[in-house]
């Protein structure tokens, strides 16, 4: 096997495939396996007017609050945003342009992107703002709201363990964007803290293809962040 | 004299039955784990991505990798899977989860339910909430039944919705109610907090209800 | 953990839930990965007037060519039945409709029924028999077919292991339908060749979670069939 | 004089190029991966859910769980992952399969293909054909390039196609001949088989095509 897809850091990676304009995906939930480096590695590209992809858009200087910072991100499609300030700010000064999907809506229209489906119908937001605009069709006597596939010119995503084909695993609750974007990119990155041999994972564990990874850069022992660190004593019952 | 958040959170916790899987919101939601009876065989989704929930680590063995939907560290039983987004939601929007307990700003007579924007303050996003009231099986809300002193069972709602007719059961501090989802049927008072009267709950509430206590 | 899920056997497994003019689901691609037990108390059963959705029709007196043989399909959904004289008997004398989908299309529609998806739109089939009566609708320039979402009354799956929690995990290309019909049957029986404990398959390779699977029976040691026996011999290059 | 089956095979192999996921319809398109070029990284889809298919099993080692779309038994490769059906066809639905080489019974001037039923013949199904076509990047066509004397490619199909507008390129045992979608230019002939002469072509094509050798 060749190391066609391994690029020695972030920076090579990413080269030659961002532009100022164009539209990003990145993984995560929360700060949650998150491609920390290389979110790191499009700050000093310095691409701006970046449309960003994101359930969430991470917190002040952590993930997607360094581009939020460093004013790349000109819109974000997200779930959720509540943990940035700086994201407040932009949003409220208009600097910033956000669209609202809801969470399932925003899973699902991923997954459709690379699929090849341009479109699908969910019950989800029917009579709310999210369905304004958009086609409402009956299907046996429910309303259901049709949303488009979404796709983007490079998706950035963090996964546990690659091998140098490509095929992708994760772990526990990080996986969960990053399936769905590595299809869903034109081109996709994958920050790994594990790189091995092919025939290395079993066959039947992965989760992600080597067909939809065009890069993979090895990042070892990445620091990873806890947003709401929640615990109990061990004198107390579950 | 109402319940207390814990007396809310046990009384949502008597809506659950042996089998059930379960989402539950941040807040007093949250809560109604601490209730599950003896001996019954409750798995809880997260819909970041797993099912099977454990409670919260002990510390220092907390695991970035292993948050819950609120972003909180949680930990794994026997009996977990984890899976992609889309997966989760798959389960969420195609009736595979039993029962999903929230917070509500608003809830008005005929189930429609507000609880993600408030316009022209700093929106935060929907999360998961319109696609969990959209697909789960029964929703429940628990809340408290006025901010303010305003009531928040309404005639309509005013505030954006996250989902329209979509609310099988209110508890709040003062009292329980069921909603059917025909269109047609009233909201129904079904219980009342210990040291509440009818009276209270009618001067406390604007959405109109038919008594069925 | 309790054994709620787990049924003694694949008659007691059914019990109760088999009605005349039902619609099920199979698993299974040609003869790989078929619930051959399940299939064959189907026709113990005796139920009739079946709708089946599964991507092949077993052969002559194997997997669904069983309830062929015993006149309990009526209707057959899928992509391909060329190796069964039985079903070419029947078809051509009318006993038998069958609705032909192509395969990505068929898996699909078996996904998004399970995922709550009304509805969906493809490329496949444009311009085609298979878009006659249907919508089609342009996006971007170019034609799509919608296609509706498919659910069952009762869908038959066969895994390679399950806990008694009902997650599952398969084996090779053993997976194909099985895992989408797990999640599209409104009962879904599964037949394990492995049963274990709750905890004794790592939760990030589990395929199916459990909550998809309302009845478990074990299966030990089926036998499996081969349709195209193909081998090399150990002088030829591969 | 025209080529034979493996030299129709050999040629579609030098549209290979390297790091290609490719899928293989049965027939002469099964041959072609006797025919990738040394040193050549190539991934072989097979759309039950196999990606990096394997040679055929020595004699015992055949697996019945591990089979190609053909149902015939394959092997496993390092590069090997295996996944759902659905997970199959969104990864050709998609686009992410660079090439599929399938055969024929009729291809049309425009790019029109079919090869799936000829009306009042049993009809076996479609399998992943119209699926293939409609969502692989670039479509091979290899097959006889008459049938009992009647030409193949032709004016328009008479028989039900399995998508419309979708080949590439066909190569037959006389010829070769490139396809552009943009539904005006003319297919055209670049290369004839070895013996064969453009006379031969057109005398066996019903099809319009342009000459480009």
């Amino acid at each position: 096997m060749s190391d066609r897809k391994i690029y020695a850091d972030a920076t090579a990676a990413l080269d030659g495939i961002l532009t100022n304009g164009m539209t990003l995906m990145s993984g995560g939930f929360g700060l949650c396996g998150i491609p920390e480096t290389l979110i790191e590695a499009v700050k000093v590209a310095g691409v701006k007017g970046l449309t960003v992809i994101s359930n969430n858009a991470g917190v002040d200087g952590i993930g997607l609050g360094v581009l939020l910072e460093s004013k790349q991100i000109s819109t974000m499609v997200s779930s959720y945003v509540g943990e940035n300030k700086m994201f407040a700010e932009q949003y409220l000064n208009g600097d910033l342009e956000v669209v609202f999907t809801p969470q399932g809506t925003l899973s699902e229209q991923i997954r459709a992107g690379g699929a090849g489906i341009p479109a699908f119908y969910t019950k989800t937001g029917v009579g709310t703002l999210v369905a304004e605009g958009k086609e409402v069709k009956n299907f046996d006597g429910e309303d259901y709201v049709m949303e488009r596939g979404l796709t983007a010119d490079v998706a950035l995503v963090h996964a546990y363990m690659a091998d140098k084909e490509g095929n992708l695993v994760f772990r526990k609750t990080a996986r969960n964007f990053n399936p769905m974007m590595a299809t869903a990119g034109r081109i996709t990155v994958a920050e790994v803290e594990h790189l091995v041999e092919p025939g290395e994972i079993d066959p039947d564990h992965i989760v992600v293809p080597g067909v939809y990874v065009q890069r993979i850069v090895h990042v070892p022992n990445p620091v990873k962040h806890i947003e709401q660190r929640t615990t109990r004593t061990r004198n107390q019952v579950a | 004299m109402a319940w207390t958040r814990e007396q809310m959170a046990q009384r949502a916790a008597q809506e659950l039955q042996d089998g059930f899987y379960v989402n539950l919101g941040i807040g007093i939601p949250t809560l109604v784990s601490n209730y599950i009876p003896e001996g019954m065989e409750i798995q809880l989704q997260s819909e970041n991505g797993m099912l099977g929930m454990g409670p919260f680590p002990y510390e220092g063995e907390e695991d970035a990798d292993l948050i819950n939907a609120g972003k909180q560290t949680v930990t794994e039983l026997p009996t977990t899977s984890y899976f992609s987004n889309a997966d989760s939601f798959a389960m969420i929007r195609g009736g595979h989860i039993n029962l999903s307990i929230l917070g509500a700003m608003q809830v008005a007579q005929n189930g429609d339910l507000a609880n993600w924007m408030i316009p022209g303050k700093m929106v935060k996003g929907m999360g998961g909430a319109m696609d969990l009231v959209a697909g789960v099986k029964k929703v429940i809300i628990v809340m408290e039944h006025t901010a303010k002193g305003e009531p928040k069972l309404l005639k309509t709602c005013n505030l954006p919705l996250t989902g329209k007719g979509v609310v099988d059961m209110v508890i709040t501090d003062m009292a329980v109610f069921k909603f059917e989802k025909d269109g047609e049927t009233n909201m129904k008072l079904i219980q009342l907090a210990d040291g509440v009267t009818l009276d209270d709950v009618k001067e406390a509430t604007e959405a109109e209800f038919d008594v069925a206590l």
